[in-house]
């Protein structure tokens, strides 16, 4: 029993920060038509800087606040210096074709990873470093029994449901939110709408870097921070995003609480060795059997 | 009031416009017409910024507007209704319609408000369906919401392509019908682009026949539809 | 018509077996002024370019976008080396023998992936670059965990030493490497020059048309994976001949290297595929050369070929997207 | 017709002229082999080769080692180096990427010349490289791994020579402190699954001790460590284990410490040495928010064991010396340089690699820095409280452990106030009490081999 709610509970909160990753995803999915696998990148650089503010004696708050703000700087700066350009060079030969229009920026984001890591590693990585959380990490006690969900997992649980419900919101009830979706279905009926698609789509990177950069200031505290250290959460996260479908929002939340029950729910019955495994299948089993994801829409561009 | 000369517009190797010149005069109905493939829809798309032509110019009272992106043009106050019912099917009617007056809400609270009831009251069918998903809709609907959303803007001139195709004969009237009331209550100048020629030669005032992405005839629409000859050489009819 | 296009092949194997020969030339002549660790550098660059070329074909090619083949590669590795150990077999029987069941494996991978497009296609055999390796700690007795199956290209059989003296350790692996990389060398051009190359080109350029026009997509789409994957499996085979074939050996890095060497050389040709290949297995060297004149901490030297290395990935993928092999091509169309 | 036929004819006549070109161009290419006068030594210098993880999830601790070996050299070579010739440590990142280390090696070899490859981090690493090292003659000198399979076969890897004990060895000494003294309590393991966790099993396996999966023996994959041990922690807590073994690196111990003390759990750690390096344990833990004080206090009371002094032993006089000159020579990155015991290992190597230089005699060559190695080992002592036990039959360095626990201010501290070291083989030998009495250090801090 105590094993079953110990999985429950680490399957929450690493689901709840698998969502909010995915979610990262999705906005950049739906805003720019872009997988972006450079993001847990950009979060791992942000939270960098966020601990060497802390090591420099700032309070956890500062850091967290100015880890947010400089992942939507990032984000925004990405787009403006590599994604635009790219996405005004379509009339090259190697553009031409649908298909290479949509792996191209696949590309062009990993070579952002590899300019992060690499740049975290010359600025930052002497050692591996752990970041601190703002709760306790100590697990609440009801009738005289630890149990594994402690102070800092329900803060994670709860500030990503709050970051979950904003986003929400800011698409369906605002006007930039309904600009950005617009930009994403339609590029040119957006444009003549008079909607200016290079801000809406700089500001979803914005929004994506910032979810990310959250995501990694929750995961760090119970990981190890190195220019390499998110590089799984990212697999794990596209996965959850691929999973509740690429271009819903609640679908990403939904993948990411999956693949979190998944993965604990595998490390606590099963051998941790699985744990890769398992993810795979999951995936294989979505894309065979539905291959839009669980809440993707019908004619989601699988391109 | 928008002023095209000598206009050449390129794919690659083929040239689409070759040398174009005309004029869209305010509050008139001017009507572009020619066979398949005479590079109608490509004038339409080049005036609203969404191609690039490679020489000539475009000239919105009195101001070149080459080269400024189609986001940009629609605030100068051309809206374009591209070809095929152009509107977002995952996004609700409302929203789809709300959409064409995002950039005016800060400035123009009001009479956004004001503007999406006009639309609503010209077509209300589209009033009966604010909720449903824009791919949910008829073809007809689907055209009539398309220019519900350029108009919300308030455009001065609106680019309309094709408006009529794949419809039914009567929706293709009552939608011709309500762009012309427009254009004869409000003052909206329109430069409608169509195929079928008897149907927009009807109701415009002037005709510009194209054929091979060059302009063979700019004449008053009655002398136009007159001209037998000129038909039967370049539409086939 | 039969007979014409039957010269047609016959041409284009003729084009495609001079321009081989010519690279065996030009291989052995350069390797031949190197010393000892460029030659091993050159046996690298001949072994990685075997599985550049699988980028090249699925991707730029066809279309295609996988980040797996590090997968590929490792499963054409531990084929070599099963075969080796528990075999016996010798290296010129085993490498063959795993290009088949890489193939198998490229067989399956394609079925999964027929309907996979994009980022979706990337981000799944991403997944499975990751999932892979972790088989050889699942299944301990029979792959080793992690310490590998130690394999190596041995020495050469005396019949070549004395015909063409003693070679070193690198220049073995450089003449082992050669045939291998030569033979896919061949068959990628010819492939590119063929009907085949062109369809897959026609996948690549209109999914819907191609589709319209008769051609069974998704079995043509397998195809290449097939072909791909036994380019992967061989260059995995003969990489893991150079010491071990362990999950070490093929880390999700591989993959990425790969595709990073076909798109700074130009994805779309065989000859990109070269240039890129040299380009990255070189790159750190070229840097130490530059390096030596400062005075720069380890912390900076070490991260600075993977900077570069990205740097050059995104402003070819921005500025040149054709690559380095680019500007020929643009002229030949 | 006759035009396609000369088409054709062309190329295949072509065809023929390259092929014919292509045996000449091979059998020129073919090289004679190399001279035969010692590589790497010449009057003023000696070039020595290392690789270890510098970059990558595998580096963090063992990519202060180069850096600190390197401060001992350059001390040395202050000290006029030894024979008149200085030591130039020349290392490379491999990233733990096995395939990487071949060519790493192959550069150290061939490019740089290395008289001698030293203190190599890694044991998949190293397995890619160890054949072709021996098969050249290469001395191999003071691997930096546990892993018993490159020494107990000198026949195989005559070149090749450790310097730490094996996993095995360890396990088996800290597995028999076990049986004697918790032989009451339920006793289980956490290890990673690569040679290390495994190697870890077998010799607890050896001292009588075994375990189950999913009951009282927890693992995890190597390098995994970092997304937290919350399921295993939480498994040997509901299976009762009170004493938890640990064959795993210490960003491991420490998340696992970290895991543990969520769910209230407080077993009796006891560590291979490894993993219980406690600046990483600190670091690792202070960054997460846990101050220094309350991380010492979740250390101590750990056990674990060594073969030399622990690096908070400020009065020892090997460690005094050592780290006086970490502090004058180390020019790694601040962090780099911190006292701990990666830079003690390193330093360590570098005063072994020095004596193995001056025993082997102002006529330096391969073979002969083998051959002193393995006929004196007795000569080359060091900070390590054991002998080295190369011999015929083996090439581990270290079969000799003490055993400690931490106290409150995170220093091992022999476990009944004196400190007792205990021997025993990889294989199934027993465990016998050792006598060794380190030689001390000179007053330069110099290796003396007489």
């Amino acid at each position: 029993m105590n094993t079953f709610l110990a999985a429950l509970s680490s399957g929450t909160s690493r689901g709840a920060i698998f969502a909010l990753v995915a979610l990262g995803l999705v906005i950049v999915w739906r805003g720019a038509g872009i997988v972006n696998f450079a993001q847990m990148g950009q979060a791992m650089f942000s939270t960098y800087i966020a601990s060497t503010l802390i090591t420099n004696g700032n309070s956890y708050w500062i850091a967290f606040f100015v880890a947010l703000i400089s992942g939507a700087v990032l984000g925004a700066l990405l787009d403006i210096l590599v994604m635009r350009p790219l996405s005004n060079k379509k009339q090259s030969e190697l553009l031409s074709s649908e298909s290479m229009r949509a792996a191209v920026p696949v590309i062009a984001s990993l070579g952002i990873l590899g300019v992060l890591q690499a740049l975290a590693g010359i600025i930052w990585a002497a050692e591996e470093r752990g970041f601190p959380a703002p709760a306790k990490q100590e697990g609440f006690t009801v009738a005289g029994n630890v149990l594994p969900f402690t102070s800092f997992d329900l803060f994670v649980v709860s500030i990503v449901t709050v970051t979950l419900i904003i986003t929400t919101l800011f698409f369906t009830k605002t006007g930039i939110g309904l600009a950005m979706r617009a930009t994403a279905l339609n590029q040119e009926v957006a444009k003549l709408s008079g909607i200016r698609t290079n801000r809406t789509r700089t500001i979803s990177w914005a929004i994506s870097g910032a979810a990310s950069s959250l995501a990694g200031l929750l995961i760090t505290p119970t990981s190890n921070l190195s220019p390499n250290s998110l590089d799984l959460v990212l697999i794990v996260g596209f996965t959850a995003a691929v999973v509740g479908g690429l271009d819903s929002p609640a679908g990403a939340v939904l993948g990411g609480f999956i693949l979190g029950m998944v993965i604990s729910f595998v490390t606590f019955y099963s051998t941790p060795e699985d744990v890769f495994l398992a993810i795979l299948a999951v995936l294989l089993i979505v894309l065979i059997i539905r291959p839009r994801g669980i809440l993707g829409s019908k004619d989601a561009r699988r391109v | 009031m928008l002023k095209v000369e000598n206009l050449v517009t390129r794919f690659g190797s083929v040239v689409a416009l070759d040398d174009v010149s005309m004029t869209a005069q305010e509050s008139k109905i001017t009507t572009v017409i020619g066979a398949n493939g005479a590079g109608k829809s490509t004038l339409l798309r080049t005036i609203s910024g969404l191609e690039h032509p490679a020489a000539g110019s475009i000239t919105w009272k009195g101001q070149s507007i080459l080269g400024k992106r189609p986001e940009e043009i629609v605030r100068l106050g051309i809206a374009h209704v591209p070809e095929g019912h152009a509107v977002i099917s995952e996004l609700s009617v409302e929203e789809n319609i709300s959409m064409g007056s995002l950039f005016r809400r800060k400035k123009y609270k009001s009479d956004v408000t004001a503007a999406m009831d006009e639309m609503y009251a010209l077509f209300p069918r589209l009033k009966e369906r604010r909720k449903q998903l824009a791919g949910t809709l008829s073809g007809g609907e689907r055209q009539m919401l398309a220019i519900s959303r350029a108009l919300v803007s308030r455009p001065q001139l609106l680019l309309l392509d094709e408006p009529s195709l794949g419809l039914a004969p009567l929706v293709v009237e009552q939608i011709i019908d309500s762009v012309n009331t427009l254009c004869r209550t409000t003052g909206l100048s329109v430069l409608l682009v169509e195929q079928n020629a008897n149907t927009a030669l009807g109701v415009a005032d002037h005709g510009v026949l194209l054929a091979l992405g060059k302009v063979v005839a700019d004449r008053p629409a009655s002398e136009l539809k007159a001209d037998a000859t000129l038909r039967a050489a370049y539409l086939g009819y | 018509m039969r007979a014409v296009s039957n010269h047609n092949k016959k041409s284009i194997a003729r084009t495609s077996l001079i321009r081989t020969l010519l690279f065996v030339a030009a291989i052995l002549l350069v390797g031949a002024q190197f010393d000892a660790y460029n030659q091993g550098q050159l046996a690298v660059v001949l072994i990685l370019f075997i599985g550049v070329l699988s980028v090249t074909l699925l991707t730029g090619i066809s279309g295609q976008l996988s980040l797996g083949q590090g997968a590929l590669m490792a499963v054409g590795g531990y084929s070599t080396a099963l075969l080796m150990i528990n075999y016996k077999l010798s290296l010129w029987v085993a490498v063959p023998l795993s290009v088949i069941s890489s193939a198998i494996a490229g067989l399956l991978l394609g079925i999964a992936a027929a309907r996979l497009r994009g980022p979706y296609l990337a981000g799944t055999t991403l997944v499975i670059a990751l999932a892979i390796p972790t088989i050889a700690n699942r299944f301990m007795s029979v792959f080793k965990g992690d310490e590998g199956l130690p394999v190596d290209v041995g020495y050469p059989p005396q019949w070549f030493s004395n015909l063409f003296g003693e070679p070193g350790y690198e220049q073995w692996q450089l003449y082992v490497a050669l045939p291998f990389a030569a033979i896919a060398l061949f068959f990628a051009s010819n492939i590119l020059k063929s009907r085949t190359g062109r369809m897959w080109r026609s996948i690549r350029d209109n999914e819907t048309a191609t589709s319209l026009s008769g051609v069974n997509f998704s079995r043509q789409k397998i195809y290449v994976f097939v072909i791909s994957s036994s380019f992967a499996g061989l260059s995995g085979a003969l990489y893991g001949l150079r010491g071990l074939v362990g999950p070490s050996v093929y880390p999700v890095s591989l993959s990425l290297l790969l595709l990073t060497a076909a798109v700074l050389g130009g994805i779309r040709s065989i000859t990109g595929a070269f240039i890129g290949t040299v380009i990255v297995v070189f790159l750190p060297d070229w840097i130490d050369l530059v390096l030596v004149n400062f005075e720069l901490s380890e912390q900076v030297s070490n991260y600075l070929p993977a900077l570069i290395s990205s740097l050059l990935l995104i402003l070819t993928v921005v500025i040149n997207p054709a690559g380095v092999a680019g500007t020929r091509l643009h002229k030949h169309k | 017709m006759k035009n396609r036929a000369s088409l054709s004819r062309s190329p295949r006549k072509s065809i023929a002229v390259i092929s014919a070109a292509l045996v000449g161009a091979l059998a020129l290419s073919a090289m004679p082999a190399q001279g035969a006068s010692t590589p790497g030594v010449s009057d003023t210098e000696i070039v020595l080769g290392m690789q270890l993880p510098q970059t990558g999830l595998a580096s963090p601790g063992y990519n202060k080692v180069d850096d600190a070996m390197r401060a001992y050299f350059d001390y040395v070579n202050s000290k006029g180096g030894v024979n008149g010739r200085k030591i130039t440590l020349v290392a490379y990142d491999d990233e733990y990427k096995a395939g990487k280390t071949v060519t790493t090696a192959s550069r150290l070899i061939n490019k740089d010349k290395v008289f001698a490859m030293v203190g190599s981090v890694g044991t998949q690493t190293h397995i890619s490289v160890i054949k072709d090292i021996n098969r050249r003659g290469i001395p191999d000198l003071f691997v930096l791994s546990g892993y018993s399979g490159f020494y107990t076969d000198p026949k195989k890897y005559p070149t090749t020579f450790g310097s730490l004990g094996t996993y095995v060895t360890e396990a088996k000494i800290l597995g028999k402190y076990i049986k004697e003294n918790m032989a009451t309590k339920n006793v289980g393991i956490l290890y990673q699954t690569d040679d290390f966790g495994r190697n870890t099993v077998e010799g607890l396996g050896i001292a009588g001790l075994t375990f189950t999966a999913k009951k009282n023996a927890a693992s995890f994959v190597a390098g995994t460590q970092g997304s937290g041990l919350d399921a295993q922690m939480q498994q040997l807590k509901d299976n009762n284990v009170e004493v938890v073994i640990v064959g795993a690196v210490a960003s491991a111990f420490a998340s696992a410490v970290a895991s543990s003390n969520k769910i209230g759990y407080k077993p009796q750690y006891v560590v291979i040495s490894v993993g219980s390096d406690a600046t990483t344990f600190q670091t690792i833990l202070g960054a997460r928010g846990i101050p220094a004080a309350s991380s010492a206090g979740l250390l101590a009371g750990t056990i674990s064991a060594s073969h030399a002094p622990s690096p908070g032993e400020a009065d020892d006089e090997f460690v005094k010396a050592f780290k006086k000159i970490n502090d004058e020579f180390n020019k790694g990155p601040a962090t780099g340089k911190a006292w701990d015991n990666n830079v003690l290992q390193g330093m360590n190597i570098g005063y072994m690699m020095t004596a193995a230089l001056m025993g082997a005699g102002k006529n330096l060559t391969r073979p002969g820095i083998i051959n002193y190695i393995k006929n004196n080992p007795s000569k080359l002592s060091s900070a390590a409280l054991a002998p080295l036990g190369y011999s015929a039959t083996t090439h581990e360095a270290y079969t000799g452990f003490w055993i400690g626990k931490y106290d409150a201010t995170a220093v091992l501290k022999p476990i009944d106030g004196t400190r007792k070291m205990w021997t025993t083989d990889s294989a199934k030998g027993p465990v016998t009490e050792l006598k060794y009495t380190r030689p001390a250090i000179a007053a330069d801090a110099l290796p003396k081999v007489g």
